[in-house]
Formats: C-alpha cells, structure tokens, sequence
C-alpha cells in the first residue's frame, strides 16, 4: 500500500504521525482514505476536489501533473509540499 | 513643441537627412526614425553600454548625444561594422566563442570593442577589461566576451587557470 | 562518466540566431515598428503605501497627441483564480491590481495610469498632467517587522494559510510552511558542535540588460495581437487572457528575441496595459518599454529575507540536526521564493533530525518574482556559511565534511522526497581533487571559501513540429523562446536522434498559434523538456522515412534498417537526404508534431570555489580566481554550458558584493539606475573557470540535466566564507558591501 | 524628455550676451553627460540647450613646461588623457580626469563640465585643487579668474554670476620636486560615483628631500570638494616620514563632514578620507622623487 508522508503542518490531525499507508490506487484515493482516519485532513490539503494551488504532489520523487489522478504503485510514497517556481 | 529641425549626417558611409525635435537622444532617432534598431537601449543614462555608436572616431552612448548634435557628424553604429565581404573578425570571434547569451548587450560590446582595437590593435586582458567596464552584461559573466576580443587582438586565449586576477581600476583605492 | 558515443550531442555548433545577433539584425521586443503606433508610459505610485482617493485623467486626454488614458477603472472586475507562470501560480487578481492599482498603491513605482501617445515625451507629458490624491499610509519595509502583530497591515483580506487551515486576522504573512522530520531536540544532545547564526539579505533584481517592452495591437474585429519579450508566450496569453478576460482563441502572442530575463519575464506588467490602451485609442498598435527606472522600481526583485539557522554535528563530523526559520519579502502581493528556499535549503546533506520553517511575507515593496533558483541563493548563503563554522570549530576540511555528509541516491531531501541518481559527491570530489583548492594563496589578505549548490531543476509541458524539407533539411518549429542559444541545443537533439548534421535542422520559436501549448524557458526546463519534444520528432520522422523506403523498395518496414542517418534494406540503401528527395514519389510531405510533459528531471548540485582579496584597510573584496565544478547531466553544447555556469556565478557574485536595493524611511526606492544598482562589470571579475561533471539523467533520452540555476546559488556563500579566512570576519548580511565588512572589522577589533 | 529649443554657439560673444539676456532657462550642452541625464529626469529646466563645444576658446588645450596647462572648458577627458606631454607632465592630473567615467563617457565628458556640475564627489576637482588651479570665467563684466577650490560653493552650485561662463583652467608648470596623486574609493572598479577621493601634491626640496609644501583635497565628504590646507600646511619643512603623512592624514579625515546615503556611510567616508589621503601622499612623494 502506498506509504503517504503527512505534511508537519497537518500532524495536529495525526496526533504527530509522520507516515501513514494506506489503500489507494490514485492520490484522491488515499487522501479520502486518510480523511477517513483523520477527519478534517482533506480540507485542508483541497480546495473543492482539487489540490489547493498552493500545494503539490510528489510522488516517487517527482512531481505529480496529474495532482489528484496520479496513479499510485503498491510501493508508492506521496508527499504533499509547498508549490515551487524556477527561475 | 520645438520646431524639429533638419539634420545632416554620414551614418554608416552613407549620407543621411533626417528631421527631429532638439530633445530626441541620437539613440532614438536611430532607433525610431531611421529604423536602425541594432543600437539598443538598456538605461537611457549612460550606465550600460548598449547604445553605443562611434561618433567621428569616437566611442559614445548614444542616449546621451542628442540628434541634433550629429549635424556633419560620421556615426557608425552596429549595422555597419561588417563590410560587404562579411562579417567583421569582431562578429565571428563573438560567434566562435559564444560570447553571447540573450545578445541584447552585443551590439554595445562589439562596437565598443572595434573602437578599442582601432586605437590599439594588440589589447592585454587588463586593457580589454578596462576598456569594456562601461558595458554592462548580465548573461556570460564577461569571460567568452573577454576571450573573443583578445582572440582578435591576436592574443592567445589565455589559460584560465593562469588568468585569475582581473584589471584593476588604477584609480581604485 | 558519459558512457554512450555521440555524433552531435557534446559538439559545439554556431548557434543559429548569432549572426542576427552579432550584426543588429535580430529583432528584439523594443525594436518593433506598427504604422501608426502609439508609445505607452505608465504614472506610477510616489508613495509606498496609501489609498487612492481619486484619479482626474482630464487634462492628460485634452492634451494634443494624446489618444487612450487608462485606469483601474478600465480593468474588468470581478477576475479570480489562479494561472500559471514559472513562478508556480500567479493569483489572477492580485495580478490585475499590480498591473493598476485599485483603491491602495502597495509600494513606491505601483502602476495606477497609463496613457497613449503619437511620441513618448506627449505620452510623458501627459503623465506629468494626471492628478492622483492620495492617503498616505505608514509603509512596512523589513519582513520582520511586518511579522509583528502591530505591524502596518498591507492586505486586510489577507490570512496566514497554514496548509489549508486561515488565521482568523489580517496579517502581513500569507502562508507558513514546514518541513520536519526525526527529532531535533534528540539531534542537537548528540552534537558536540553546535552553530547558530542570523542572516539577513537585500533584495535584489533579475538586472536583465533589456527593460521589460510589450506592443499590442487591438483590432476592430476584437482580435488581439501582442509583440513580447517574454519567456513565455503561452504565459502572457494565459495572463492578458485572464486579467482582460479575453478568450485565449482572440489573443495571438508572438515572441520577438528577449534580452535576459532570469525568472523575471514570466509576469505580466505591460501587456495588458499595451491591449487596453490599443481598443481605447481605436485599434492602434501601442508599444509600451519601461525606463530603467521603472523596471528597478516595480517589475519582480527576488525576495530579500531574514534566515536564522541552528545545526549541531557529533565529532566526527555528522551532521546530527538542523532548524532553521526563513522569513522572505513577497513584496506587495503573496507569492515569495520562501518554497523553494526552504526545500533547498540543507538539500546537498543526508539529515536525519530537521525542522524547517518557512514564512511568505508581504512588505511595501514590489511584487517579487522568481530569479534563477528562486529563494535557493538566500538560504545557501545561510546554511553554506553556518557549514563553513561547523567545519571550522570541528578542524575538518569543509569538503570532507561535505563528503562525509553529502547526499547521493537513495538519500532523502530535507523536504522528505527520495533522490535518483545524481551527482553530487562525484562533484565534491572533482572540488578536492581541483588543482584551485590546493594552489598556494600568496598574501595574508588572500582567503578561499567554498560552498554547495542544490536545485530542482524541472520538466513541465513542451510541443514542437518538424517538417522535412525535400533537400533533406528539418524544419523545427518550437514554442520555447531562446534566451541562451536553445534553439541550437534542441536542433541538435533532433539531429542525433535523426543521425543527420545539425547544419540541417534550422528552429523556429513560433507564435502561440503556430505551435502546441508550451511552458516558458524557465526552470532550467527548455533543453531538458523541448530537446525530450525533439527526440519524440525524430523518433516519429524515422518511422514515416522507414515506411516511405519500404514502400520504394516494395519490402515490408520491418526489412528496413535505419543508423548513422542511412536508410538501408537488403543491398539498398538511401541517406536520409536522398530518401527526402523522393518524398512525393512516396505520399508527399513528412510532418511529425510532438508534445511531452516531461518528468524524470534530476536535480543539479556544484561546488564553488573561490579566492579574495580584501583590503582591510577599505574592507573592498575583490575575486582573484573562481571556479565552479557542477553535475550538468549531459553537456548538450558545452560552450553554452559554461556560459550559464559562468553568468550565473557572475550574479552570484554581484548579490554577495554590491546589489541592493536601498530605501528610505518612508519606503521610496533610492537606487533605481545601473550606477546605482551594481551589477558587476569586467572590472569586478575574473575569467570563471568551469568543470563540467556529466552524470547523465537516466529518465531523459540523453541525460539531459538543467544546469541554468544552481551556478548562481552558491557564490554568497564561498565568497563569504573567503572572506573570513581573509580578515577574519563572518559576515551575515547581504551585500557583503565595503562598509558592513569595514564594520565587522572595527567590531572585531575596537580602535 | 521635457521640449527646448537648441542652438549651437559659434563665438564666446555670442555666448555672453545670449546668457545675458535672459540667463533663466538656458543650459550650456558640452559633453552632456551630466546636463542630459539631469534634464531627462527634471532634475535641471532648460528651454534653451545651447552647444558651446564648438567655440575654439573652450577647445584650448595647450602645455608646455613654463607656462604650464591651459585647458578649455570644453575639451574632453579623452583628449586630455591621450595628450603625451600633459600626461607626463601632470600624471596627478590625469589620474582623476581618467576616471571621469567609463571609455564612452571620457569621449564626451569634460573637465570644464565635471566642475561646472559641481558635485561633492567630481573625481577632477580635489585633482586641480591640488594643482593650484585657476578658473578662467566670463561675463559681460569681463574676465575674472577664480581659484578653483572657491569655485563650488554648494551641492550643484559655482560661483558663477548670472550670466557667466567657465572659459578655461589654467594649471601652474608642476616644476622640478613637484609630485601629485589622485585617488577614490568605489565598490566596484568602474561605473561608480566615488564615495570618497583624495588628491595631495608635494613639493619636495630637490636637495634634502624635505616637503616645501604640500596640498591635500577631498571629495564626497563635504558639501563641496574640500580643500584641507591645515593637512598640506602641517607638512611644510618637514621630513616625508611615514609619522608626518599619517599625521597629516589624521587632520584630513578630522576636516571632513561626510554624511551617510546611498553610496556610502558618513563613518565609511570619514575613515576613507585618512586612507585614502595616506595613500595619495605616498604616491605623490614617490613621484617626486623620481
């Protein structure tokens, strides 16, 4: 199952948990999953069904385009960070 | 409005007559009224080198001439530094060394560096530098610059790792 | 380290856009001319923070030549959302009220008129006869002030967001972000060393040579038709598209040669402008190009910040944890470089216990904008220095240290993802092992410094067609405009993948309607993502010259073979050339189009070593020597390589010694020419020696890594660090000016 | 730009009685590298530019050894600085009018102008200071010569009468003993505005190898380029030891009134102002002797 980090902004949620795995072919898949765990966890890291703008996905070490509708590997590891521009 | 007024002059070895008002920089006029847009401009305040043209044998900014000032004046500017034949050595050594990026300063820099080896054809590094320090350039970080002008002074290309210390400003505390 | 054999890739080329270039003819944004254009100038903001009470436009429209005036009040209202740029997202309506102010001028230089005219002096005559009344506010310039809950507030509309959850008042900071991981009160028990600094640094700007220009023509049948010097086309579009809301369909963007951008021509600021000025003057074509003046004043600085950083390691030198807290300047409106500043920051180092805070802060300065690894330079000029006095205090070679530290793949990044493979302790080595790091320095006076570099690098979306052209020759139309000699390193990905001679592929950087949705030339993206585009064209022209041999040779496509640009079956073969010249024998034309969203980019490190001379007596620093050594994937075109490398260190060094900005109290900005926001000239530098290391990207067709943002992170950092082994001083304050290190000398020692 | 009218002054007659008339509103254009940047950003009016550089008086530029330098106003940098007998005979000279900007600004820029713009810190004026410069001027009333360090009296101010012009400099043969040495502070090495400079001369009894006299000049750290005699008087009849030059470096640096802006702070231009004077009587001792 795939392996998400909780963003340090969000572990008041978790009670500090930093990772959590859980079922979930796509990333709206685990985050309602994790919602489930943790209630409150989904508004926070959407806006509507979307990601917030302010918030990417990583998964695997890249950068997800598909946002919501990445699919994940069994061995995926999702991490939620802080949107970031280049020169 | 002032009156414009009727100006004559040799640009690029050929005579030009152009109208403009007595406020009109040199660099606008070429610019804007002759269509001579190689010049460019990056200030407008003679801090950076990108408009400049030679003015009778001179090396200037052209944003702190004003047009009228060129009556019976020769100006070359960038379009005609190469000749019918081709490109100037200044141009290909630019090419060859890749001394250009973006290419928005080149103009300014190839001009600037005719005029130097026109007055002295064989340039150290110090001298180069000395002379080019009124053009500025964001891209390259001088150095291919550098290299090209010396290239065409004749001077080999200096071995980086024995060409650390840069010109001093002889004036400079 | 580069394994496969290229025939094209790693040559160096002329590039196709020098000769224009060299002889004046390349036409830059400024040097467009419409019949019967008019020239735009904008009024800008005398204060730094007021309200706008009232703006009487009266007595410029009755001036002769005068013939569109423009206000907020010519904006649509009501916009929203967010669009993308290379700076992540643009938030639509805070875009709209920096083009013009609405009701608050948010910092000295904020746009609240524009005016059209048959020359620019009417145009700024015309300025000078716009009356503006203003409520002058208290203005906010330092981020920490602007933190403190009795701060002079910019935005009132304005919460901190915390991922996703508001703060329940106004305040100056947007947003906070943190990345932490393992337990640092842990980590800082086991250090035997511990350092804890303070850093601020100024803000500063992109310096791009040419002044931001845009020209736009609004025709009766409401199509619009901009002339830009952009890094992005498809940007501009999307940003006039949503600040006008104007349907993309009637915007056509064409880019004309752009000199320098640096992350700083991503934004819009004068082509809306340029548009609204072009309907109200009755369909005429305005050009608008800001004075120096204007482009220091009001288009994107990078942030200034405060850093605080605090890092233990145990005696052998491991690093046992860190904490660090960045606060960076947004400027007006939020959006800072703070994201990537935090995720950089410690990114070289394998770190088990981190925490890592993150502030974006609104200040009364112009909006900032992304400049060349965004917020990385600010941060390594922190963690780079307080490295530096770990390795002092621990009596370890700084590059031993980084050795023992350093991350390689499988190691995780301070902000939690994985790396691949990348190429950071090859550099490190390379570094130690370099002939500068052990050269004898001469004087006392003289010191040597080194630091590290870390950035993403990025992919992102890139299109691009080709068509074959009967003699044999590809014609290569991209979308990624060319700001450092692209449109030579993408022909020649198409060239290898074709096995044909670059000289044969000629690119075009084609308007918005003349190619597929491409992001900007940003992100140290174009020749990783658009060259990835090329490859895909080869890729698919092969296949269609494959089926039009067959059909020649009556064989089946799988009987033909294709290498080294020949075409070959059974005792047949055609070059590709030949086979083009027989195209209509064949079906005709061969077009192939190809668009790639490109993942798989790795992350490029470098290690920068540098000498200096100071005179303690004048505290004035001058580089004697530098080199900077730097994992750059595969050197598609070394010469360009090395010229990023060297332009970048070339700005590196300009924000560790003399760039920016200075205000006064009451928020006016006081530098705004190139005599007084110093860029280094000729003068101030030596040649920059480069040392490629090639560890190729394993997920790009040819090992393609970024390399255009991580050479201007680390100078600060070296340079300061130079510094001290020099006179003995650590400095923590951007620019490292003459009088901060006089200063920081005196203090050191009194009399 | 703001609008004016041009014209191009063919006589110094011609001049006078133009300025005469209606001095308000009238801007002299020589090299221009002041005038039009200041009047691109208002920060000077002029409805009338009028080019004097063609008026043969103000293009003047001869040297020799007995009546020393004349120097139209008008003559640019570059010319001076190519001038092989005036750089060998006024290396201290050339030292600052080389520094009057980048290579395009020393074609148009100068010397007349660079005083007549009469900024704090003109790299030319603590030079000529010290070079017992006069200043040539003319008005209807006729001639008058004014020792140049009275000639700026305030932040962009001269002490020209309504209606006056600078004609030439005129600058004294340097004489055997003689030696001179300007120098500034910048934090790059080109394109900047010297936040401190200093000029000194010696001159040195050709026997023993004692200072005559001497003289010592500031800039940018007064309202004025500073003439600090109290610094050259403290050198007369004594020995050139390093004490006797750091002394008279301590009176210069307590002689100014720095104050701090963009460029630089008052504490920075204070300690400069005794280093730099330090080093500028170093150099001119050294090139008295030789």
């Amino acid at each position: 199952m795939p392996v998400v980090w909780i963003p340090a902004l969000l572990r008041d949620l978790t009670g500090g948990t930093d990772q959590v795995t859980v079922p979930g072919a796509t990333v709206r898949q685990v985050i309602e999953q994790i919602e489930k765990r943790f209630p409150g966890m989904q508004e926070r890291l959407c806006d509507g069904d979307r990601l917030r703008p302010s918030i990417v996905v990583v998964v695997d070490g890249a950068v997800s385009r598909q946002r919501m509708r990445q699919v994940l590997a069994d061995t995926s590891e999702v991490h939620f960070l802080p949107t970031i521009g280049g020169g | 409005m002032s009156r414009r007024v009727l100006i004559h002059a040799r640009i690029n070895e050929e005579d030009v007559e152009f109208l403009c008002e007595p406020r009109q920089s040199l660099l606008e006029v070429l610019r804007e009224t002759l269509g001579l847009t190689g010049t460019k401009e990056g200030c407008s305040n003679g801090n950076c080198g990108a408009c400049n043209v030679i003015l009778d044998g001179v090396l200037v900014n052209s944003c702190l001439v004003l047009a009228v000032e060129i009556e019976n004046k020769s100006v070359t500017t960038i379009e005609g530094i190469a000749s019918p034949a081709g490109l100037h050595p200044l141009q290909q050594a630019f090419l060859a060394h890749t001394a250009l990026q973006c290419g928005v300063c080149t103009p300014g820099f190839i001009v600037a560096a005719k005029a130097l080896l026109d007055h002295n054809p064989h340039p150290t590094e110090p001298e180069v530098r000395r002379w080019l320090s009124g053009n500025l350039c964001r891209c390259t970080g001088y150095d291919k610059i550098v290299r090209a002008v010396l290239a065409v002074a004749g001077v080999p290309r200096p071995d980086i790792s024995e060409s650390h210390a840069p010109a001093r400003d002889q004036g400079a505390a | 380290m580069s394994d496969k054999e290229y025939k094209v890739i790693g040559t160096r080329p002329l590039r196709q856009d020098g000769t224009d270039k060299v002889t004046g003819r390349a036409l830059f944004g400024a040097d467009i001319h419409l019949t019967g254009m008019l020239y735009g100038a904008v009024l800008r903001s005398p204060h730094a923070h007021a309200r706008v009470l009232a703006v009487d436009t009266s007595a410029a429209e009755a001036l002769p030549g005068v013939k569109a005036v423009v206000t907020a009040a010519d904006l649509p209202t009501g916009v929203g959302g967010f669009t993308g740029t290379g700076e992540g997202l643009v938030n639509v309506r805070y875009e709209a009220e920096n083009i013009l102010a609405h009701t608050r001028v948010l910092y000295h230089g904020h746009a609240v008129a524009a005016v059209a005219a048959t020359s620019p002096h009417i145009a700024e005559e015309a300025l000078r006869s716009i009356r503006v009344s203003y409520e002058v506010l208290p203005p906010v310039l330092d981020v920490r002030r602007a933190m403190e809950p009795d701060a002079p507030v910019l935005l009132d509309e304005l919460r901190t967001d915390e991922m996703g959850r508001q703060g329940d008042r106004p305040s100056n900071i947007a947003s906070h972000i943190q990345h932490s991981r393992g337990d640092i009160e842990q980590g800082f028990k086991e250090a035997t060393v511990i350092v804890e600094q303070e850093f601020t640094t100024a803000t500063v700007h992109q310096g791009y040579i040419e002044p931001q220009t845009a020209t736009a023509l609004y025709s009766a049948n409401n199509q619009v038709t901009m002339w830009c010097s952009t890094q992005g086309t498809f940007g501009v579009r999307d940003q006039v598209s949503e600040v006008l809301q104007i349907p993309v369909s009637r915007i056509r963007v064409i880019p004309m040669e752009i000199g320098g951008g640096f992350g700083g021509k991503n934004r819009v600021y004068l082509e809306p402008l340029a548009v609204l000025l072009s309907r109200k003057s009755g369909y005429r074509p305005v050009k608008m190009t800001m004075r120096r003046t204007e482009v220091l004043a009001a288009t994107g600085p990078a942030s200034g910040s405060y850093i605080r950083v605090k890092m233990g390691a145990d005696r052998d030198g491991r690093i046992t944890a860190v904490q660090a807290l960045l606060a960076y300047e947004a400027g007006a409106f939020p959006g800072s470089s703070v994201g990537s500043g935090a995720g950089a920051m410690f990114a070289p180092y394998r770190i088990g216990n981190l925490l890592i805070d993150g502030y974006d802060v609104v200040v009364n300065k112009p909006q900032a904008a992304a400049y060349r690894a965004p917020g990385g330079t600010n941060a390594a000029f922190a963690s780079e220095t307080v490295i530096d006095e770990l390795c002092e205090k621990l009596g370890m070679d700084p590059l031993a240290f980084r050795q023992l530290n350093g991350v390689q793949e499988g190691d995780r990044r301070p902000d939690g993802p994985v790396y691949g493979r990348i190429g950071y302790l090859e550099t490190v080595a390379a570094a130690r092992a370099h002939p500068h790091y052990s050269a004898p320095l001469p004087s006392p006076n003289h010191g040597r410094g080194v630091a590290s570099s870390f950035w993403y690098n990025y992919g992102g979306k890139s299109s691009a067609s080709a068509s074959v052209n009967s003699d044999g020759t590809i014609s290569l139309v991209i979308g990624s405009v060319d700001l450092s000699g692209t449109r030579t390193t993408i022909a020649m990905q198409l060239a290898e993948t074709l096995g044909i001679s670059v000289a044969d592929v000629r690119s075009l950087v084609a308007d918005t309607d003349s190619v597929g949705w491409t992001e900007g030339t940003y992100g140290s993206r174009t020749t990783f993502a658009t060259g990835w585009a090329a490859y895909k064209l080869g890729e698919s022209l092969k296949r269609e010259f494959t089926q039009r041999a067959a059909q020649l040779w009556e064989v089946e496509p799988e009987k033909v073979r294709f290498a080294d640009g020949v075409f070959s079956t059974d005792g047949e073969h055609l070059t590709l050339k030949e086979l083009a010249a027989r195209l209509d024998e064949t079906g005709g034309a061969i077009m192939a189009t190809a668009t790639v969203e490109a993942e798989g980019y790795g992350p490029g490190f470098a290690v920068h070593i540098v000498d200096v001379e100071v005179d303690p007596e004048t505290g004035k620093v001058q580089i004697l020597r530098y080199t900077a050594l730097q994992d750059v994937g595969r050197a598609v075109h070394p010469d360009y390589v090395e010229g990023q490398i060297q332009g970048g260190v070339a700005q590196g060094v300009g924000w560790a010694l003399s760039e920016g900005y200075v205000y006064d109290e009451a928020g006016h900005l006081l530098n705004t020419t190139f005599l007084d926001y110093r860029i280094p000239t000729c003068l101030d530098l030596p040649m920059i020696e480069t040392v490629l290391l090639e560890v190729p990207d394993p997920a790009h067709p040819y090992g393609v890594r970024g390399v255009g943002e991580a050479p201007i992170i680390a100078p600060p950092a070296a340079i300061a660090n130079a510094i001290y082994r020099s006179v003995g001083v650590r400095m923590t304050t951007l620019p490292m000016s003459p009088p901060r290190i006089l200063e920081a000398i005196w203090a050191q020692k009194p009399g | 730009m703001q609008d004016f009218e041009y014209m191009m002054a063919r006589s110094l007659d011609e001049t006078v009685s133009l300025l005469a008339q209606e001095p308000d509103g009238v801007q002299l254009l020589s090299g221009g590298t002041d005038l039009l940047v200041q009047l691109r950003e208002g920060r000077r009016i002029a409805r009338l530019v009028v080019d004097i550089k063609s008026i043969p008086e103000l293009n003047e530029l001869t040297c020799d050894p007995v009546a020393g330098l004349r120097l139209g106003a008008a003559v640019p940098c570059r010319r001076i600085c190519q001038h092989p007998v005036v750089t060998a005979m006024y290396p201290g000279l050339i030292d600052a009018f080389a520094l009057i900007g980048g290579v395009q600004i020393q074609g148009r820029a100068s010397v007349g102008g660079n005083l007549c713009n009469a900024s704090p810190a003109a790299d030319a004026i603590p030079a000529l200071i010290v070079h017992h410069a006069t200043c040539c001027v003319l008005g209807v009333a006729g001639q008058r010569e004014i020792p140049v360090e009275q000639f700026c009296v305030a932040p962009g101010q001269t002490a020209l009468r309504r209606g006056e012009l600078l004609v030439s400099l005129h600058i004294p043969p340097p004489g055997s003993g003689f030696g001179a040495h300007y120098l500034r502070f910048i934090p790059r090495n080109e394109m900047d505005i010297a936040v401190t400079g200093a000029a000194a001369s010696v001159m040195l009894d050709p026997a023993g190898g004692a200072i005559l006299s001497a003289r010592v000049a500031l800039g940018a750290v007064a309202p004025t380029p500073l003439f600090v005699a109290k610094a050259g008087d403290y050198l007369k009849d004594k020995a050139a030891t390093k004490e006797a030059i750091a002394e008279s470096a301590r009176i210069a640096r307590a002689a100014a009134r720095p104050i701090t802006d963009m460029r630089g702070t008052a504490a920075q231009r204070r300690h400069l102002a005794g280093v730099l004077t330090r080093r500028a009587l170093e150099k001119a001792i050294e090139r008295a002797r030789v």
